[in-house]
């Protein structure tokens, strides 16, 4: 189902939903773009992508799972709520949406998560196509269309004075189903609007079904891992930034009586995540960065049958020596 | 449910917490005459005891803040006194590069203070020990670095728009 | 006597490293090559004679390649702009390496250019921009298909405006070019934030430490950072909690700027990496200008003068002292 | 899961007065790992202690804190305590809640609650300690003494007669210092080599005294107990075990060089002895002034020596001595006179200073003790003596006293007029310093006994005028000037660090003072120790001392060195710093931080047989003070007793409470 907005009728739209959802929009702030409580401004046109990515809007960096009370004798638990609170989130592109759903089967299998599902399920997912090609990204190579997906509740494409509407779930129909706001439109306005994107690649970089063999194979050639890692410089920018990174540490806060347990970002490519009393099974540089590339690559097709990289690219263009993941994947399909 | 948030409970007779780390040749020892002196000065403040004021490592005031003191104070020995011959002047570098860090980064300088008190200054003591309070009394809580509220952070997702 | 100084030609630059490898001079050499993405560089690691085909040495040779002799033990050849040098000299002083081991081509800067910086300049998203290029004096920035001229202020990396260490400190040859800064020294921009009052300090840095995600990136790419394992990593006992946190962020930062204070010589790598464009420098500038006017210190200029908290002199300054 | 009993003290009513102690204890045993808790009246007293010691037994506790009074007071009093049950004095901590507590606060409730959080602060110290162990360092019970003269003699024979050998070295061919160049001595005016020379006869025949003339130290390493000096014997050309002291030789040599010893006013010859009466009397070519070495042929010394003792091709030897201390008795030297371009700068012959003339009128010196002008060998009738000449003067940065020089113009000018008793004697002085024992008297003898005439001033300028010199300065008393015609001018000039003594305090790791004399441990209450454990100071080394002064300085050092070597270990304070290596960055803060250079870098062997670099901290020398840990980035270094676990301890438990 295919439908159509103006501009100004989307803001409208978006301010009327702010009375019963908690609206978030990509913004700038301090020269940063990332999604912002939505303040009735305009939105932007040509907005490229956040530099966190807003996975961090489901599965926080920061997070206390429960507080714990002892007062006279007597021990009480409380465990954090699930979030409900309804949620609009406009503006995400198909990278992150297809990381979020990436990580459902992560965070809802044997151990559900009920933040990151509460968080997922509140959420009306919105997104907007894509129209220049990031900086170092191959979202393309790894099987993402910037110009269409599924992944969401509704999809935008920009057009000269507002928008097309590309409406995949129900709750996406319902809440672009007001007359007031949307027009119908078709699917051959869709199509027609497709437009290129603007600095793509000619052709694409690598073959993804090559890097999936070449993972597996290489994984054993440690002269290689050494030599593609030789420059890294064991930061977590690149973990950090990713959207399908999705490791995490416990720490207890305590105070006497009293006492909460969090829940933060954890990084594989610092040298003390694998520490252990005596032994640390990945000391050296290599064997974290073959475990990053092997996980997305290897590992996590294993475990649930496709590559956790939805090729957004920021490892690649924050990456602070220009350890360009682009190029290990093309060396791993040769 | 809930204990009430802790800046209710300090607004009502707030009194600053304070922690002087004092060199036990001089200052403790100071200190010590203070009492034996009989001379009274704010209970405000705890004191810890370390061998030397270098032996105060410029990242234990971090700390100490961190922990929610409202106040710190560091004395040593005079210059020229140190037990040790320079551990006075090898810690005032530090402290100088520090408490200047401390001030461009928004922390008053009267929260994080330094005195050089002899043993044979009792006196010194309490007038020092009670301008730190008077002045940390005049600067409030140290909000900066408050612990988090455990109650408020078990309840639900922070807002992403603080 | 007059200083005879070795100068090599760019096409020298391979010959020299080739021969550095031949003679057994060094067993790796550091240098640049060409980055994957557009006005950046990537550092090459070469390990033998034939790795050192890339060798590049353009603009964007933004890093510090000496942040890699943490980790590259042995003789090394290595590109050093001005500043670089400086944390070479630094490094000496630490005790991390030894000026023997190295064999230090010194290169020309006349400045680094900040593409994020360019992009705000040009009012334009990094990914927009075509070019950047040198027009005498200033830069043509291309983006959208339109060109904008820009001054270098405008272009340039923060720390290339003040800088006063165009030509390396110590090297083994220069390769030929001008060493000059880009900027006068008083061209150097007043942090406002200095002037403003505590709790407005407090405000800016509580924001911007808020943003801190502690990816220490900071830490990791600094050359002065060289402890076999940090202390921010220690749990026994935990000197700052990994939480995210303002306050532990906080703290993380402050602690970072001790540990760097007299061999940090403001490279500025710290805060072009931050992924999230905290300005550090702004607080590694404060300490530097601290040191000079506590101490007398400048770090990485002088491989003689004893590092500022190695030392003290009596008459060190005490007005903040009751 | 430690056991910890916690002990309230009442002190009487100086602590319950204020401090609410049985609430106190009470609250206290709430806290964790706090097995029993309990106040009393007097924990110092016996039944106190007794207390403490039954319940260690009752509740098998490993940790006891008690809160009292001053640490500085009863600390050692309450470890003893508990050692007396087996425990470990180290596991006991004190919680100072008198002098910090109860005796400065009024209300009852404020003191209440601070001494709890002082008492849980201890406890939580408590928790992370761990047993100490006072660490004992073999000392190798040999000393050298740097420095041959009054002082340095006086040490060695003092450390000698308790029955330690003692390695003596001296730069100079012959032992006896400054003191052999006087004439007489104040205030007793009793002849110098008359006490002197005894003195070196008793070093040279001490069994116990190795004397190394002509020697000097090349290197110090190692530390208290067990240093390793590198001696050089510089090469004498003379064969010691053989030459008999006859002087043959020195009689034959045909080269005349003039005498460093009497400060150019006299002639040597190539081989020589600086004095008669040296020790040892063994003389030395010269060979920067030895025909053979300087021509190629001569010989005369090897054709007239009886005993064959001539040794052209001798070389310098070094030794190395493992010695458990060392005593640095170095001395002084003069400023040079040319600082003062207004009294000649050296162009006037007739201007001396006082160790010249000191020479001069010794009976044994180049005149044979008669006073002569060096330009034409008349007798002075008219002489002018300045006093601090290159002391207390801030223009050339030597702003301190040199101590001795009124006295020494006071003995000058009695000397003269003993020597030529028509001899007017005139002396320019600023102030006239004699605080010492019969000192003033000697001064006020000098006035009116022997009429040498004081003046209160400054000479402002001397210059030559028909033969005389015309010394003009201000007399400040009469508020006028004054113009004298002189024969003869001894500047009294400073004395000063010797030319190399940075390079020795570095050596041995002594810190200097901005005049370059070494700097004592404590001023008033270690004067003769040094920073670095083992090293100790005497005489003028330290600043300008007398004769008295220096020798009462050497036997102090002495008796330090003696007590150093009483047993065969040293016993060290276990509080003292250690190294993680694994932790450590190398980068040498450490080192340049401690100030008793107690961390060396040595090598080891790593178990799989490669060598790693590494710190390490002398137990025996650190003094315990914790900078080199307050300065440690990755945190490799540790302070025994105040460790920063300890440290976070306490801190964390006032941010749980408060």
């Amino acid at each position: 189902m295919y439908r159509k907005i103006t501009g100004e009728k989307l803001k409208k739209w978006l301010i009327g939903l702010s009375a019963q959802a908690e609206i978030l929009v990509p913004a700038k702030m301090n020269g940063l773009w990332t999604f912002r409580l939505f303040h009735n401004q305009e939105l932007p046109r040509n907005f490229l992508n956040s530099r966190i990515p807003p996975k961090n809007l489901f599965f926080e960096p920061l997070k206390a799972l429960l507080g714990w009370k002892a007062a006279d004798g007597s021990f009480q638990v409380n465990s954090c709520p699930a979030p409900e609170a309804a949620r609009v989130i406009f503006g995400l592109k198909p990278c992150d949406a297809r990381a979020l759903r990436l990580l459902q089967p992560v965070f809802t299998g044997d151990y559900p998560d009920v933040f990151y599902a509460g968080n997922l399920s509140r959420t009306l997912l919105l997104g907007q196509a894509c129209r220049v090609q990031c900086q170092g990204s191959f979202c393309s190579e790894v099987g993402i269309d910037r110009q269409d997906s599924l992944d969401f509740d509704a999809f935008f494409r920009e057009i000269p004075g507002g928008y097309l509407v590309r409406v995949i779930t129900e709750k996406g129909n319902t809440l672009t189903g007001e007359k007031e706001f949307f027009e119908e439109s078709s699917a051959g306005e869709w199509n027609s609007a497709k437009e290129e994107i603007r600095g793509k690649n000619e052709n694409p970089l690598f073959n993804l079904e090559k890097v999936k063999a070449g993972a597996r194979e290489r994984f054993p050639d440690e002269d290689f891992w050494m030599r593609v890692s030789a420059k890294c410089i064991n930061c977590g920018i690149c973990t950090y930034l990713c959207p399908t990174c999705h490791c995490f540490d416990l720490c207890d806060l305590q105070r006497p009586g009293q006492g909460v347990r969090l829940r933060c970002f954890d990084s594989c490519a610092f040298p003390d995540f694998t520490k252990m009393a005596v032994h640390n099974p990945r000391e050296e540089k290599w064997r974290r960065y073959r475990q990053r590339v092997s996980h997305k690559f290897n590992f996590f097709y294993e475990n649930f049958q496709t590559v956790a990289c939805v090729g957004c690219g920021r490892c690649v263009a924050h990456c602070p020596v220009n350890l360009d993941l682009r190029e290990v994947l093309l060396e791993m399909a040769r | 449910m809930e204990a009430k948030p802790e800046t209710e409970k300090k607004e009502k007779n707030w009194e600053p917490k304070i922690l002087a780390f004092l060199c036990r040749w001089c200052s403790y020892a100071g200190a010590d005459l203070t009492g034996s002196s009989r001379i009274s000065y704010p209970a405000n403040v705890r004191i810890l005891r370390v061998p030397c004021s270098g032996r105060v490592n410029p990242l234990f005031i971090l700390k100490t803040l961190r922990s929610g003191m409202d106040g710190i104070l560091v004395s040593g020995c005079h210059p020229g006194d140190c037990h040790y011959t320079a551990g006075n002047y090898n810690a005032r570098r530090k402290f100088a590069i520090l408490s200047r860090l401390l001030e461009y980064v928004g922390i008053d300088s009267r929260r994080v203070q330094f005195s050089w008190v002899s043993a044979s200054e009792g006196d010194k003591f309490a007038k020092v020990v009670s301008a730190v309070v008077a002045d940390v009394k005049a600067l409030g809580p140290n909000e900066l670095f408050q612990l988090p509220d455990f109650g408020q952070m078990t309840k639900g997702p922070a807002s992403p728009d603080p | 006597m007059s200083e005879i100084i070795p100068e090599v030609s760019k096409d020298g630059l391979l010959d020299l490293g080739k021969k550095l490898f031949d003679e057994r001079r060094v067993d790796y050499f550091l240098g640049y090559k060409k980055g994957t993405v557009r006005f950046k560089t990537t550092p090459l690691i070469a390990g033998k004679g034939e790795d050192l085909q890339e060798l590049w040495v353009e603009d964007f040779c933004h890093a510090n390649l000496s942040l890699y002799l943490k980790e590259i033990k042995g003789r090394v050849g290595i590109l050093a702009k001005g500043c670089d040098s400086r944390s070479l000299v630094s490094l000496i002083k630490e005790g991390q390496i030894k000026r023997e081991d190295l064999y230090i081509v010194g290169i020309p800067c006349a400045g680094q250019v900040d593409p994020g910086k360019a992009a705000k300049a040009a009012s334009c998203e990094p990914e927009e921009m075509e070019e950047i290029s040198r027009r005498g004096q200033e830069f043509v920035i291309r983006a959208n298909g339109q060109e904008k001229i820009l001054s270098k202020t405008q272009v340039l990396l923060d720390k290339c405006l003040c800088c006063q260490y165009p030509r390396p400190v110590i090297f083994d040859s220069l390769l030929k070019g001008d060493y000059v800064a880009p900027v006068l020294p008083a061209a150097r921009a007043q942090d406002d934030l200095r002037k403003k009052s505590v709790s407005e300090k407090w405000a800016f840095w509580s924001g911007q430490f808020e943003r801190c995600i502690r990816c220490y990136a900071c830490r990791n790419t600094c050359p002065a950072c060289f402890c076999p394992r940090c202390i921010v990593e220690e749990n026994m006992p935990q000197w700052v909690s990994p939480l995210p946190a303002g306050g532990d962020n906080f703290v993380f930062h402050l602690m970072r700027l001790m540990h760097v204070s007299g061999t940090c010589i403001s490279c500025g790598e710290c805060q072009r990496v931050c992924p999230m464009e905290i300005p550090l420098m702004k607080l590694n500038e404060k300490m530097t200008d601290d040191l000079r006017e506590l101490f007398d210190f400048v770090a990485g200029v002088d491989l003689e003068k004893v590092l500022p908290f190695r030392t003290y002199r009596q008459e060190d300054p005490q007005d903040f002292i009751r | 899961m430690a056991r910890i009993g916690v002990f309230v003290c009442h002190c009487g009513t100086n602590i319950a007065g204020t401090v609410d102690v049985k609430y106190a204890a009470e609250e206290m045993s709430k806290e964790k790992g706090v097995i029993i808790s309990r106040d009393y009246k007097y924990m110092c007293s016996d039944p106190g202690q007794n207390i403490i010691k039954e319940y260690i037994r009752l509740y098998k506790l490993d940790r006891v804190v008690v809160a009292s009074c001053s640490p500085l007071l009863h600390e050692r009093t309450f470890q003893n305590t508990v050692k007396d049950e087996g425990m470990n004095p180290y596991l006991m901590e004190m919680a100072n809640i008198r002098e910090q507590c109860s005796w400065v606060h009024k209300d009852r409730a404020e003191a209440t609650l601070k001494a709890i959080e002082l008492i849980k602060m201890s406890v939580a110290k408590a928790r992370m300690n761990e047993p100490l162990f006072p660490k004992g360092i073999p000392v190798e019970r040999k000393a050298l003494v740097i420095g041959g003269g009054i002082s340095g003699m006086q040490a060695a024979l003092d450390i000698a007669m308790v029955g330690h050998p003692v390695l003596l070295v001296e730069r100079s061919p012959s032992i006896g210092g400054r003191m052999a160049q006087f004439d007489k001595t104040f205030p007793t005016l009793d002849c110098a080599a008359c006490i002197l020379t005894p003195k070196m006869v008793d070093v040279r025949s001490n069994p116990n005294i190795r004397i190394l003339s002509y020697s000097e130290v090349e290197s110090v390493e190692g530390y208290v107990g067990n240093f390793e000096v590198k001696i050089r014997k510089k090469a004498r050309s003379v064969d010691m075990s053989k030459c008999t002291g006859c002087g043959e030789c020195m009689q034959k040599c045909p080269s005349r060089v003039e005498s460093e010893f009497d400060l150019g006013l006299g002639k040597r010859k190539a081989i020589y002895i600086p004095f008669p009466q040296a020790v040892p009397n063994v003389p030395v070519i010269d060979r920067a002034h030895c025909r053979y070495y300087t021509q190629g042929k001569c010989r005369v010394c090897q054709k007239v020596c009886p005993a064959e003792a001539i040794n052209y091709e001798q070389e310098d030897e070094v030794i190395t001595e493992k010695v458990g201390a060392i005593v640095a008795a170095t001395g002084f030297d003069l400023s040079d006179p040319n600082d003062y371009s207004e009294y000649g700068g050296g162009r006037y012959k007739d201007v001396i200073n006082g160790l010249q003339f000191e020479r001069m009128i010794n009976a044994s010196g180049p005149t044979e003790g008669h006073l002569k002008r060096p330009s034409d060998g008349k007798e002075p009738k008219t002489i002018v003596f300045i006093q601090c000449v290159g002391s207390r003067d801030e223009n050339l940065g030597r702003p301190y006293c040199s101590k001795m020089c009124c006295m020494y113009t006071a003995k000058h000018a009695i000397l003269t007029k003993e020597h030529i008793p028509d001899a007017q004697v005139y002396v320019f002085y600023i102030d006239i310093r004699a605080a010492g024992k019969n000192y003033e008297e000697f001064v006020r003898r000098a006035i009116e006994q022997y009429g040498a005439i004081y003046l209160r001033g400054r000479v402002s300028r001397i210059f030559e005028k028909n033969g005389k010199l015309i010394v003009r300065g201000a007399d400040t008393l009469l508020r006028s000037q004054v113009e004298i015609e002189a024969d003869m001018v001894v500047l009294a000039t400073a004395l000063v660090a010797r030319k190399d003594a940075v390079k020795v305090a570095q050596m041995l790791g002594i810190p200097y003072d901005q005049n370059q004399f070494f700097t004592e441990m404590h001023p008033k209450l270690a004067p003769v120790e040094n920073v670095t454990s083992g090293i100790y100071l005497t005489g003028a080394c330290q600043a300008p001392k007398d004769i008295p002064d220096s020798v009462a300085s050497a036997s102090g050092a002495s008796v330090k060195v003696c007590a150093l070597f009483a047993s065969e270990e040293l016993i060290s304070d276990p509080m003292t710093a250690q190294v993680n290596p694994a932790l450590c960055s190398l980068c040498r803060t450490c080192v340049d931080i401690c100030p008793f250079r107690a961390i060396i870098e040595e090598e080891v062997k790593r178990p799989d047989g490669q060598i790693q670099r590494q710190m390490r901290v002398i137990d025996g020398v650190c003094h315990g003070c914790g900078a080199c840990v307050a300065s440690c980035r990755p945190g490799a270094l540790s302070l025994k007793g105040y460790t920063d676990q300890q440290i976070f301890a306490e801190i964390e438990s006032l941010a749980s409470s408060f």
